[in-house]
């Protein structure tokens, strides 16, 4: 299974090689990391990918472009509609239609949602990584409320399946923006109470300042995306670099932390949180009527050809498809740019010369999704 | 002398009885339980990756040095230990000496405390 | 009336003694399911869900009872690389360390006709001595579980626990030692007596609890100091490899040592079996009180275990030897300087 | 393991998969204490404790591992049922398939699966465990579990939600009381 790694190294009589996966409790997700240790220091460090690899791309090329988005979905189960808006607004701008105004207002909630919801997820299992337990389940405890409204409105707890092409598969229900209002508020004060328990508690700072340090360079070098880069104080985001929806006109600022270690990754993650609190609040109170998608018959859709590259700013970075059409009711091949894949690569430098306890703590302050990478 | 003996016959008891309880135990699990031959049932487990190589390697030789310095200042505690019961006893002129000669050696065991420090024998990784 | 004389009579020869404190080691293990329930239950509310709530009422009483049916008919698998006696060994050392640490822990005193009459196996007169070194036998018992076992992460968590535990036992000694010096004796019932005359050795060095209650916690190895069994590093640490009841004696012990200990902490630092100051024991027996304190013990120690992340290992003996050492030695100044002016 | 080399080797040989994949289970509870147990209500007992602590595999692989992390967790909490996450199989009851199973992922559930203590079960989560689901014409998962696994339960869905999950033990915890699941049958 890893035979290849395994005899190109030489181990000197100190040193052992230690498997770590493909099943750990480092991440959710399999992956297989082979770490050689020194003691208690890890010397070099190999990362192999590819244990959930499903073939999405090529699945992509035998579907109809409505048949597509479920399978997008499942690229990366904690941000499908990230996923869905990547894959449709680039077929959008292949037919050359636009989404209603009302669908760019639904759109731009649910993907927000989505973020605070990924990101709940994210430091939960990160700090389940460091033996913090409690952390853990308090997130999952604030993600549930976040995951009914998603629910509410899409009909699924993780695989929506919800953007279409010129809009969005169903209108907002009734309630919906009370419940919002309301259960974002609880949210923001937990996770503000959550965010001074993670900058006071002095064990946890012990654990987690200084550690892992990812410098600037290093991160633009290795094209870490999403609040990895940021905490390395790269003030890069796809909704300020290339606006899509309605970000152009909204008012939120990027996030970023000057350090670059385990705490400013984490501490970034908890700031966008509220952050997208916020936007939602702007948007929801100015939600145009309307209709909420295109008049036109999903299933026969059939942009004219060409190819075209579009990216959104996914919970984990920049999440690009590059779709070719060649005119006919399929995909004639999509690239899927995922962010997982580049911040999970950032992996093995930064594991080398680190504790063996650290690992757990790096490897999940990156919050990659393995599905993703692997696809 | 008989006191100390008796107050040892029951920590012998505990004793065989702790070795005895597991091991008893252990044998009515092994008949009651089920068995089965799977093909690589009894394979060292390593996250579900074949290991590689033997797990007992020469450790890092820093843990030893933790042990050394270990032996070194529990022996001198141990010390101690009699000390505690005994240097209030007879007089004034004894208590006064032997808190002295406590100080004394207390001292000299924080300066091999600090010059192990320095040397950075507890350092976890140099 | 007779009868119960004649009974005090027989348990005065250390071998009905020993045979009948055999009981001791049924209730430890009571109190160990008892622990643990109330552990699942209380960090249960700490995290805001119910926890056991099924089996055996609503409040989950049976829960331990199903789990430890289910580890009694499990296959039991030992590697085929393992290190037989050795991987056998392990868990079977650390239950019996903790046994023996229970035989010299007195819980308390009844009355009867007048005449007090001490609850323990086993009196001796340098019990806190031996308690200690017995305890030190758990590094062994870990470090075989570890070794035994032929497994990596086995190996790195029996590492960390012999780092982890050398780094704490001189500072746990030197806090017991205080307690010593104060009470001129380093026998148990002399301690919680000299506590009854002055105070609680809580109050009288505050330095010396806050030393003991880390350095226990840490010999206990429990979180915040639970690298070996760091989940989401090792696995399950030096007891990865183990299944069925052998898994569970070695879970079991590690409860026993905490329920031992948390003995300890009220025994040295807590006055023991002895009431509130001031108000006395307000016509509660004394060893409701034991139990009482060892109860809030163990809750504090739950509560800690719900509110604290894992400290790394590097830091876990740099607090030991840079920190609690230092305190300790100028806690065992201070404590000979008060004992003196006390005298 | 033959066919790994030992300590010291500088290649490790590593076995084929389709013959990971082939390594057949055979059940040899021979011992007539047991068949003696099965017959008495202590088999009863027995049962009532095995099912009261289902211990399973921490082992997220795709949609229904996030679904399986929220089941244990607050909302849902199995612990409810006396059913924990463990972390190493030899302390695990229970192997909840969730979700593809990759051809290269193969070998190793089935080692995991094997290096499990009898009794155990497994849990066929959502659909992509069952029958490939949504990748079942997929190049590089394997979508007839069945023919690997003894397999207990199967929970459809995509992913399943977590109450489908409980219910999906509640139905193990059944089974195991009417002495109806794969190893008390006896038909691995």
């Amino acid at each position: 299974m890893n035979g290849e790694i395994e005899t190109q190294i030489n181990l000197k009589p100190s040193e052992m090689l230690l498997h770590l996966g493909p099943q750990h409790p480092l991440q959710p997700g399999p992956f297989l990391l082979d770490l050689v240790l020194e003691g208690e220091t890890v010397k070099d460090a190999t990362l192999e990918m590819g244990f959930i690899h499903k073939g999405i791309e090529k699945i992509l090329e035998n579907r109809t472009y409505l048949q597509c988005i479920p399978i997008t979905d499942r690229m990366c189960y904690l941000a499908s509609i990230s996923n869905n808006e990547v894959f449709c607004s680039g077929v959008e701008s292949l037919m050359g239609i636009e989404p209603t105004e009302r669908a760019k207002y639904i759109r731009t909630i649910m993907l927000e949602l989505t973020r605070i919801q990924s990101h709940l997820l994210g430091i939960g299992e990160y700090a389940t990584d460091i033996g913090f337990l409690s952390m853990f389940l308090w997130m999952i405890r604030e993600r549930e409320p976040i995951i009914s409204l998603l629910e509410m409105v899409t009909g699924a707890r993780l695989n929506h399946s919800f953007v279409r092409f010129g809009g969005v598969a169903y209108d907002l229900p009734a309630g919906f923006k009370e419940k919002t209002l309301r259960t974002l508020n609880e949210i923001r004060k937990k996770v503000e109470k959550h965010d001074e328990i993670m900058s006071r508690d002095s064990v946890y700072l012990k654990r987690t300042k200084g550690v892992g340090v990812l410098s600037r360079k290093a991160a633009m070098e290795l094209g870490v995306a999403g609040p990895a880069m940021r905490g390395s104080g790269v003030d890069y985001d796809i909704r300020k670099v290339d606006p899509y929806l309605l970000y152009p006109d909204l008012d939120f600022k990027v996030i970023t932390a000057p350090n670059g270690d385990v705490f400013d990754r984490v501490k970034v993650r908890l700031s966008e949180i509220l952050e997208s609190i916020y936007i939602i609040e702007q948007c929801i109170d100015m939600i145009p009527g309307g209709p909420f998608k295109q008049g036109y018959n999903p299933y026969l859709i059939k942009p004219k050809p060409g190819e075209v590259y579009s990216r959104v700013e996914d919970p984990r970075g920049e999440m690009g498809m590059y779709i070719v059409s060649d005119g006919t009711f399929k995909p004639y091949r999509v690239k899927v740019r995922g962010p997982a894949f580049a911040t999970m690569q950032a992996l093995p430098p930064l594991l080398k010369g680190a504790y063996m306890a650290d690992n757990a703590a790096i490897a999940s302050s990156m919050d990659s999704c393995t599905s993703e990478v692997d696809r | 002398m008989s006191g100390i003996i008796d107050s040892f016959i029951p920590v012998a008891i505990f004793l065989v009885f702790g070795f005895v309880m597991p091991v008893a135990t252990m044998i009515i699990v092994k008949q009651i339980s089920p068995r089965s031959q799977a093909g690589r049932k009894l394979s060292t487990y390593e996250s579900g990756s074949v290991p590689f190589g033997d797990a007992r390697i020469m450790f890092n030789v820093q843990y030893y040095l933790f042990a050394i310095v270990f032996v070194i200042f529990d022996v001198e505690v141990m010390f101690l230990y009699p000390w505690v019961t005994v240097y209030l006893g007879v007089d004034k002129f004894f208590t006064t000496m032997s808190v002295i000669e406590v100080v004394l050696f207390v001292l000299v065991l924080f300066v091999g405390y600090l010059y192990a420090l320095k040397k950075g024998a507890l350092q976890w990784v140099k | 009336m007779d009868y119960i004389q004649l009974a005090f009579d027989l348990l005065g020869n250390p071998w009905i003694r020993g045979v009948v404190g055999l009981i001791v080691v049924g209730v430890i293990f009571f109190s160990a399911i008892v622990m643990v329930w109330l552990e699942r239950k209380f960090l249960g509310d700490i995290q805001t869900r119910p926890g056991p709530n099924r089996v055996g009422g609503r409040f989950g009483l049976l829960q331990l009872v199903a789990d430890a049916i289910k580890l009694f008919t499990k296959e039991d698998i030992v590697p085929e690389n393992a290190d037989k006696p050795v991987h056998a060994g392990g868990p079977i050392v650390a239950l019996t360390s903790a046994f023996l640490m229970a035989v010299a822990v007195p819980y308390g005193v009844v009355s009867f006709e007048g005449s007090e009459y001490l609850l323990a196996v086993t009196t001796m007169d340098i019990s806190a001595l031996y308690v200690e070194a017995v305890a030190a036998v758990s590094i062994i018992a870990l470090f075989m579980a570890g070794w035994g076992s032929n497994n990596k992460y086995s190996l790195l968590g029996a590492f960390r626990n012999i780092a982890r535990m050398l780094g704490y036992e001189v500072p746990l000694g030197l806090a017991v030692l205080s307690v010593a010096v104060m009470a001129q004796s380093l026998d148990f019932v002399q301690i919680v007596s000299r506590q009854e005359q002055l105070a609680w050795f809580i109050f009288m060095q505050p330095l010396g609890f806050i030393v003991f209650g880390v350095a226990l916690l840490a010999d206990l190895g429990r979180i915040p100091f639970d690298q070996i069994e760091a989940e989401e590093e090792l696995i399950a640490g030096v007891f990865t490899e183990y299944s069925s009841m052998r898994w569970g004696f070695a879970f079991f012990a590690e409860y026993l040592h905490a329920i031992v200990g948390a003995c300890l902490v009220v025994i040295l630092f807590l006055g023991g079996w002895s009431g509130l100051p001031f108000l006395g024991t307000l016509f509660i027996p004394p060893v409701l009180w034991f139990v009482g304190k060892v109860f809030v013990v163990i809750m504090v120690m739950i509560w800690i275990r719900g509110a604290l992340p894992r400290v790394r290992i590097d830091q876990v003996t740099d607090l030991g030897w840079k920190v609690l050492f230092p305190y300790s030695l100028i806690n065992l100044v201070w404590a000979a300087a008060v004992a003196m002016v006390v005298s | 393991m033959g066919e790994v080399e030992g300590a010291g080797s500088e290649t490790a040989k590593v076995r084929p998969i389709q013959k990971i994949i082939d390594a057949h289970v055979t059940f040899t509870t021979t011992s007539a204490i047991h068949d003696f147990l099965k017959k008495t209500p202590l088999q009863d007992l027995i049962n009532w404790g095995r099912k009261n602590s289902l211990w399973f595999l921490t082992q997220p692989m795709g949609c229904c591992g996030i679904e399986m992390i929220c089941t244990g967790a607050p909302h849902y909490d199995t612990d409810r049922f006396g059913i924990i996450p463990r972390c190493s199989p030899r302390q695990a009851d229970v192997m909840i398939i969730s979700g593809y199973i990759t051809k290269k992922y193969m070998p190793a559930l089935k080692l995991l699966w094997d290096q499990m203590p009898e009794p155990k079960w497994v849990i066929c989560m959502g659909d992509c465990s069952i029958s490939g689901g949504p990748f079942w014409e997929s190049y590089s998962t394997i979508i007839n579990t069945e023919k690997y696994f003894p397999v207990d339960i199967y929970i459809p869905g995509c992913p399943p939600r977590p109450e489908q999950l409980i219910q999906g033990f509640v139905e193990l915890q059944k089974k195991i009381t009417a002495k109806q699941d794969r190893t008390q049958k006896g038909d691995t």
